[in-house]
């Protein structure tokens, strides 16, 4: 009996920790676009949420109004959205490419705002349903239970995460998006071409925030013109906990973040989930300042 | 030069007392009604927020994205205090129990400052921004959760000690100290973190210490802006200090100009009134908005003054000069 | 080879270079010398497209450099090592002087030119996994220097190459410009070092303030009294 | 005198004010009851208004926040002079608001404001609904006896005081018939992860599951709990109207409590389901009813006082009497409505189905 | 007597060791060059000497405190002062507000007197203006004064940093590389300059250079690093005909 009430103990762990797995990997996809773009241009592209929340809504109108298949919906969001975030890029942020730092912080304060309210006048307020668009299936581990949806976007963001890893290591468009993120006047020295390198960056951003915002409309049902906010928010908190700039430490961040707060909710207090998401990122980065994964580099003097 | 800082003293005096007679007939003729001195109480309120934070965002050179937090504190420590004290049934003035009310909010704020600032002050840049998120974000939460203020249903029945005429000259008094501590021993030392933390340490600048005297100083003043702001509405709502208040004086900051305490004052007239203005245009409003503050940034990166300052004496001055120069042309064709 | 014509720069409202023409043949290393603020940078960086100039032209090989994106321009066979070193900081040593050759393709001719900057440079080689933002000022020049050679350029540009160097390096860093110009390649050389560098250029022009002030033969220069007495201490 | 250069000068129509968020999170409460009240507006006028007068809806937007809803209110009265305010929609900018409000003596009824303090000493402001603890007592009177419900588990939105409010008052009622609160979980305004919550809900096994919110963070919950497959019953409450059209299926065979039935009989229900229909293209949910029963109400009492002076509308207001689409509204002394019958709706095959009512006594 | 010393100070980043238990005693008044092949570990020194790396191992002493983990600032306090090889100047600064800056600890008033502007504050920032204009003067930077740091020629910012080091008073001073980027007049001039502030100041001047002329010119005793260990001390001279140094930095 003792036995058996232990197992069971252990299975609700079990099962909170799935769930905090399915929200963590949606964090993480967003915050690889948030840390991307700040990796180039330094940039926290606050609209980035808004990004996820249109790439939502591109797939529900792919999804019920054309009725596309599965890998049809997720590719004509993320292309759509790469576009559009290309466009922002252009219109918004590159006229500020020489302006100081929190100028274009305004400007992406301003287009979030933008886009949100856009949203609110094109879509109007009311949530719209999201159509289950992966096949629903759940699997059973023993007592515990794991959807399809959960399998599908904790796979995809891993997938995401590790060619994007490899890709800006080892390739040498990934050196030359580093190379522009460092000092853009010695790129161009080098024969690159910044505008397109920022772009491209743009584009593989957005179209992970689209795919994001999909998932994340998967999983919770909805679709909305402030959705994007809240897991916006915490993908940014996702992105620093793991060290700004770094798409591992955006994966591992977006995990870290989605299992404190399923955990916190299931264990200590729901109300002060945020909050205790909050603190630890604030001790962690008290005791590592740039976050889990960030160099602690010092400024040669 | 001491002859021209006494008239520049004269000058800007003159201009203070002249702005605030205007409105006061205004007001007294009731060609003001209320709303549009609520708008004006607002604004004053929101100058006050906005000069605070540009001790942190411009002095200092901080991206310090809580201050709503600082306000709620000083809003929630202020109107308890003052609650306390009209029902303790002690015959006081009105506007002692403001000014009272306002020096709790903002110490109790400034402490918090002080508390949240000693340990994260070593983090830079974007780190910091999100820290100080993270505190509002917690303080938030709190006064949700804390049901002595009323939690998430808010603080009701604070007396309202706010109007006009003492909101006016509490911003004036505010301006001048934040401008006159930009230009104390203790302001510059403060800037020189800004412009190259290594080397104020070099030229043997506390950098820690200052830091957080800073980020202590613009806590006690949102704290002052938190209290006139509870004693204006009477009413305090936890979620009215989220993470977008925050990002709302942050705008004005950065729009007016990092650094430039004028412009805090200029954007923050601009961006509280401009709501309002467009507020017919109903749901294509914030629309609006965002497209004026992305066109804003993109035509003036550094704000709209960038670092300077707004001298109404130079101004005055180039006026005259232009004047001067008409005239002498004028006169050269006349002869 | 590069032809620089009634060129003027503007930041904003300063007027930084005011009407300059000069040339450089293709083989020659030709210097400009001139005291701080001169505009020396200036001219460099609008050669490499990083400034676009209000008035003139700049044109390499026959053609109008104006109209070439900058970015395209290290692809004609134009580098430039900048002032104050610009290396990538938070890359090692090793993925700088890869992007060097970010424009090139043939991995093997990039192998050996690299072996090459590793035999005149052996400090690069011993720090090849280094992050070069900690590199020592020195070490970080040779980096600089290396990574624009790496582009194998037709004409490099070089601003101030000796700052900041031992004398020993100094010395091999103008060797190095001597042996670089031998393989070939053209070399516009910008220094304070006004002595080292007419030494061993074919050609100089002294600038002032936006104007070229004088111009000849380097070793003429050399025995100038007017540049003697300005830009070679007396 | 004190006749402002405000708009009040045209005098060939009586302007009403709305206050309500049509953006951000909440703008779904504003914009509906706004769609309410500007249906009612319309149809009004087509009737020939009062005494012959058009009758506007100025609505501004709140933004949730409480300092703008002062600002909107202090532009009505001023600019706009409209002669009385229908809002705010939301408890908290109703408050923010209040004091003002009281001080100018305008007559307010506000359509949704459910906590308890917004007409408290404040004689000039009524509303439209009933309060948050009439139903949630309502609804622990109806799972406790007709669902013969032992034990109840509850889910509460924290920082959300209609959630909070109801909650509370069902948790008192419940035990007070007997029954037993197996447990409570909560989540924040912002939450859209309800799985940890439900987890240990599915584990509790209680009879009934209380969830006191709005449709869209209904609608997930119950998606999810159908998903876990939890078989207790939920309950809720008015947030709930709207439920039927996208979480048809999750929410199957469960019961809130509401201010009216869409199939009712009633033909002044029907007549409202079919304008809204026509107008908006989509169904009524219960903000965008009362939006439009306070419209109507506030029009009667500016009819029967024959004038657009405050006083006589407060007065006429007071003497209310109204058949309208949530029932019938007369006011208690403190402006709240009176015996009001909560009607007890059931989801079944994506429809609303009228189930029951029910008075507290 | 012994002014600043350092005893067997290491500093290692990672694996590598860019200074190997070096040692330092700089007597009053001195006027002492450091030099080295780039690399050698002389920026990491002067780091380490002043406060911005503590070092790995070892032991630094100056009037005879220990300065070891202290603070760059306290160090400022306690007398020794430095300028960057990068120049890092205030650099949206005037000229005069970058020397004030530094003049910091010689201004007597506190937050609330210069908020309210008391009496005090006038008489104590009228001083301030005197004393750093004074400095500027010795430098000839007198017209500069409210010009902002970074609109000024590159020499007239060495210079300008050098006047910033000297305004906290320092009893040692310690030049990166001052004449980087000089051309030789005004080299020649900055040697001047650095004499004329060693007597009227009386201070000790402790300096890295790579030009040659700069340093054999006015350095009355030059140390020689190379890995990060001394492999020759001595006089101008000394140092000139030393094999080792010659093989290792001069060539020939
Ligand atoms: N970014 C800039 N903005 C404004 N003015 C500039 C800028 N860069 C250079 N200048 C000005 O243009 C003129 C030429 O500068 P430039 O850097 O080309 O000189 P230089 O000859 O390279 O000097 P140095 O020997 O110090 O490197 C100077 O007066 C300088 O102040
Ligand atoms: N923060 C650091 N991390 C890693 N290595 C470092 C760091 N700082 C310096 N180094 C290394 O230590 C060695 C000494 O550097 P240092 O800057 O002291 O040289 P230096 O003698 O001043 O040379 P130069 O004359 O070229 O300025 C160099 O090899 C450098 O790469
Ligand atoms: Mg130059
Ligand atoms: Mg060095």
């Amino acid at each position: 009996m003792l036995f058996y009430k232990g197992g069971y103990i252990v299975n609700l762990f079990l099962q909170q920790l799935i769930n905090g797995l399915n929200v963590g990997s949606i964090y993480a996809l967003i915050a690889i676009g948030y840390t991307m773009v700040y990796g180039i241009i330094k940039l926290i592209n606050f609209a980035h949420g808004e990004i996820m929340m249109f790439g939502a809504y591109f797939a529900f109108i792919a999804a019920t109004s054309f009725q596309l298949p599965v890998w049809a919906v997720l590719l004509s969001s993320m292309v759509i959205m790469a576009i559009i975030g290309v466009t922002i890029e252009f219109v918004a942020y590159r006229p500020l490419r020489n302006a100081p730092r929190l100028s274009a912080l305004i400007t992406a304060i301003g287009v979030s705002l933008f886009l949100q309210n856009l949203a609110l006048i094109i879509f109007k307020p009311d949530p719209k349903v999201m159509p289950k668009i992966f096949p629903e299936t759940i699997y059973k581990l023993g007592e515990i239970e794991i959807s399809s949806t959960t399998l599908i976007t904790i796979g995809l963001s891993l997938f995401f995460m590790v060619l994007l890893d490899l890709y800006i290591r080892k390739t040498k468009q990934g050196r030359a998006m580093r190379a522009v993120s460092e000092d853009k006047d010695a790129a161009i020295l080098m024969g690159i071409n910044v505008n397109r390198t920022i772009s491209l960056t743009f584009a593989v951003g957005s179209a992970l925030g689209a795919l994001g915002g999909v998932l994340f409309s998967v999983a919770y049902i909805q679709v909305y013109p402030t959705m994007g906010v809240m897991p916006g928010l915490k993908a940014f908190i996702a992105a620093v906990l793991g060290g700004i700039g770094i798409i591992p430490g955006a994966m591992l961040g977006g995990f870290i973040i989605g299992m404190v707060e399923t955990l916190t909710k299931a264990y200590l207090s729901t109300t002060w989930a945020d909050a205790i998401v909050f603190a630890i990122l604030i001790i962690v980065l008290l005791f590592k300042p740039t976050g889990i994964l960030g160099k602690n580099t010092r400024e040669k003097v | 030069m001491d002859h021209n800082k006494k008239k520049a003293y004269l000058i800007n005096t003159i201009a203070i007392v002249a702005t605030y007679l205007v409105f006061f007939v205004l007001i007294q003729t009731k060609t003001m009604n209320n709303y549009f001195v609520g708008i004006a109480i607002m604004t004053c309120i929101m100058i006050i927020m906005a000069m605070s934070l540009n001790i942190v965002a411009g002095f200092l050179g901080e991206m310090a994205l809580g201050h709503a937090g600082f306000m709620a504190i000083g809003a929630y420590a202020s109107a308890v205090f003052s609650m306390a004290l009209v029902d303790s049934g002690l015959p006081l003035p009105k506007l002692f129990i403001l000014i009272l009310a306002m020096i709790v909010g903002g110490v109790v704020a400034g402490i918090f400052g002080f508390l949240i600032g000693t340990p994260t002050l070593r983090l830079r840049g974007d780190y910091l921004g999100i820290v100080t998120i993270g505190f509002s974000e917690i303080i938030r939460i709190f006064f949700i959760n804390f049901g002595p203020t009323g939690g998430a249903a808010g603080l009701k029945g604070i007396t309202r000690l706010v109007n006009f005429h003492n909101v006016y000259w509490i911003t004036i008094l505010v301006a001048i100290l934040i401008f006159t501590l930009g230009r104390s021993k203790q302001g510059r030392a403060i800037i020189s973190i800004r412009e190259d933390e290594i080397a104020a340490e070099a030229a043997g600048i506390p950098t820690t210490r200052y830091k957080v005297l800073g980020f202590s100083l613009a806590a006690f003043f949102a704290g002052i802006g938190g209290a006139l702001y509870a004693h204006y509405q009477s009413f305090l709502e936890p979620s009215k200090f989220g993470f977008m208040f925050s990002i709302e004086m942050f705008v004005i900051v950065v729009l007016g100009g990092l650094g430039s305490l004028t412009g805090s004052i200029i954007s923050a007239i601009v961006l509280t009134v401009l709501p309002e203005m467009l507020r017919s245009f109903s749901e294509y409003r914030l629309l609006i908005y965002s497209l004026v503050l992305i066109i804003m940034m993109i035509f003036r990166p550094q704000g709209i003054f960038g670092r300077s300052e707004f001298s109404l004496t130079a101004f005055i001055e180039s006026l005259i000069q232009r004047k001067k120069v008409k005239n002498s042309i004028d006169g050269g064709e006349a002869s | 080879m590069l032809k620089v014509k009634d060129l003027n720069v503007h930041y904003g409202k300063i007027h930084a270079i005011k009407g300059i023409s000069f040339e450089v043949n293709e083989g020659e290393i030709v210097t400009l010398i001139g005291a701080n603020g001169a505009g020396k940078t200036t001219i460099l960086q609008t050669i490499s497209g990083l400034l676009k100039p209000s008035e003139g032209m700049v044109s390499f090989e026959g053609e109008n450099l104006n109209k070439v994106p900058a970015h395209q321009i290290p692809m004609m066979g134009i580098a430039h090592v900048p002032e104050g070193r610009r290396i990538f900081a938070e890359m090692t040593v090793l993925e700088n002087l890869q992007m060097g050759a970010y424009i090139r393709k043939d991995k093997i001719s990039i192998q050996e030119d690299m072996e090459k900057i590793f035999l005149n440079f052996p400090r690069l080689k011993e720090r090849i996994k280094q992050i070069a933002g900690t590199l020592s000022g020195g070490e970080q020049q040779m980096l600089a220097m290396g990574r624009a050679l790496m582009t194998r350029p037709k004409l490099i540009l070089l601003d101030e190459p000796s700052m900041g160097l031992a004398p020993l390096l100094v010395d091999e860093i103008f060797n190095m410009i001597q042996t670089v110009n031998d393989a070939g390649t053209t070399v516009l050389l910008v220094e304070q070092n006004a002595n080292k560098a007419l030494h061993i250029a074919n050609r100089a022009y002294v600038l002032e303030t936006g104007y070229i002030k004088l111009s000849g033969n380097a070793r003429d220069l050399l025995v100038n009294p007017e540049v003697q007495q300005a830009y070679l201490g007396g | 005198g004190c006749s402002t250069s405000g708009g009040s000068a045209d005098a060939d129509v009586v302007k009403l004010g709305f206050i309500g968020p049509m953006t951000g999170d909440a703008a779904i409460y504003g914009s509906s009851a706004e769609e309410g009240a500007q249906l009612a507006v319309a149809e009004i006028n087509a009737a020939g208004g009062i005494d012959g007068k058009n009758v506007e809806l100025v609505a501004y937007d709140s933004k949730a926040d409480q300092t703008e809803a002062i600002n909107a209110y202090n532009r009505l009265r001023d600019q706009d002079g409209v002669v009385a305010v229908i809002g705010g929609t939301l408890s908290g900018e109703t408050l923010a608001m209040k004091d003002i409000m009281v001080q100018d003596n305008m007559p307010v009824l506000s359509p949704t404001a459910t906590a308890v303090e917004v007409t408290q000493e404040a004689p000039n402001v009524f509303r439209a609904c009933f309060l948050d603890d009439y139903q949630g007592q309502a609804a622990a009177n109806f799972s406790a006896t007709t669902l013969g419900a032992k034990t109840a588990a509850l889910l509460i939105g924290t920082g959300n005081p209609y959630s909070e409010g109801v909650s509370e008052a069902f948790k008192a009622a419940f035990t007070a018939k007997g029954g037993t609160i197996a447990g409570s979980e909560s989540y924040g305004t912002a939450d859209k992860d309800f799985s940890a919550q439900l987890t240990k809900i599915k584990e509790m096994n209680p009879d009934v599951v209380f969830v006191p919110d709005y449709v869209q963070t209904v609608g997930p919950i119950l998606q999810k709990a159908k998903e876990m497959g939890i078989t207790a019953k939920f309950v809720g409450a008015d947030g709930w109207d709207g439920v039927q059209e996208e979480y048809a299926d999750a929410a199957q065979g469960n019961y809130f409590t509401n201010h009216y039935a869409a199939d009712s009989p009633s033909e002044t229900v029907q007549n409202f389901i079919t304008a809204y229909k026509a107008e908006y293209n989509k169904v009524p949910n219960s903000f965008a009813a009362l939006g439009y029963d306070a419209v109507y109400t506030m029009v009667e009492a500016i009819t029967a006082a024959g004038a657009t002076e405050a006083a006589g509308i407060i007065t006429a207001l007071n003497a209310t009497d109204h058949a309208g689409v949530t029932g019938t509204l007369k006011f208690d002394e403190e402006g709240n409505p009176k015996d009001k019958e909560v009607t007890i709706i059931k989801i079944d095959d994506g429809q609303l189905k009228f189930d029951s009512t029910v008075v507290n006594n | 007597m012994t002014v600043l010393s350092a005893k067997n100070i290491t500093m290692q980043f990672g694996g590598l060791t860019a200074v190997d238990q070096f040692n330092l005693d700089l007597s009053a008044n001195e006027l002492v060059g450091l030099i080295g092949p780039n690399g050698a570990g002389k920026t990491t020194i002067f780091n380490m000497l002043t406060g911005v790396y503590v070092p790995t191992v070892g032991e630094i002493f100056l009037n005879d405190q220990s300065i070891i983990k202290k603070s760059a600032h306290e160090i400022v306090k306690l007398g020794a002062s430095r300028t960057f090889q990068n120049i890092r100047l205030f650099k949206d600064l005037t000229a005069v507000e970058n020397v004030k800056i530094a003049y910091h600890n010689f201004i007597d008033y506190n937050m609330i007197q210069g908020m309210f502007r008391t009496k005090k504050f006038w008489v104590e920032e009228k001083k301030a203006q005197e004393e750093c204009m004074k400095l500027l003067d010795i430098f000839d930077m007198g017209e500069y004064a409210d010009t902002l740091a970074k609109n000024l020629p590159y020499g007239q910012q060495r210079k300008l940093e050098i006047a910033r080091a000297l305004a906290s008073d320092p009893k040692v001073l310690m030049l990166d590389e001052p004449a980087a980027g000089m051309n030789p007049n005004e080299t020649t001039e900055l040697m001047e300059t650095i004499h004329f502030i060693r007597n009227k100041f009386d201070i000790t001047v402790l300096l890295i250079e790579h030009d040659m002329k700069l340093v054999m010119g006015i350095c009355e005793r030059i140390i020689v690093v190379d890995y990060g260990k001394t492999i020759a001390e001595g006089t101008p001279d000394e140092i000139k005909n030393n094999p080792d140094v010659i093989r290792a930095y001069l060539g020939d």
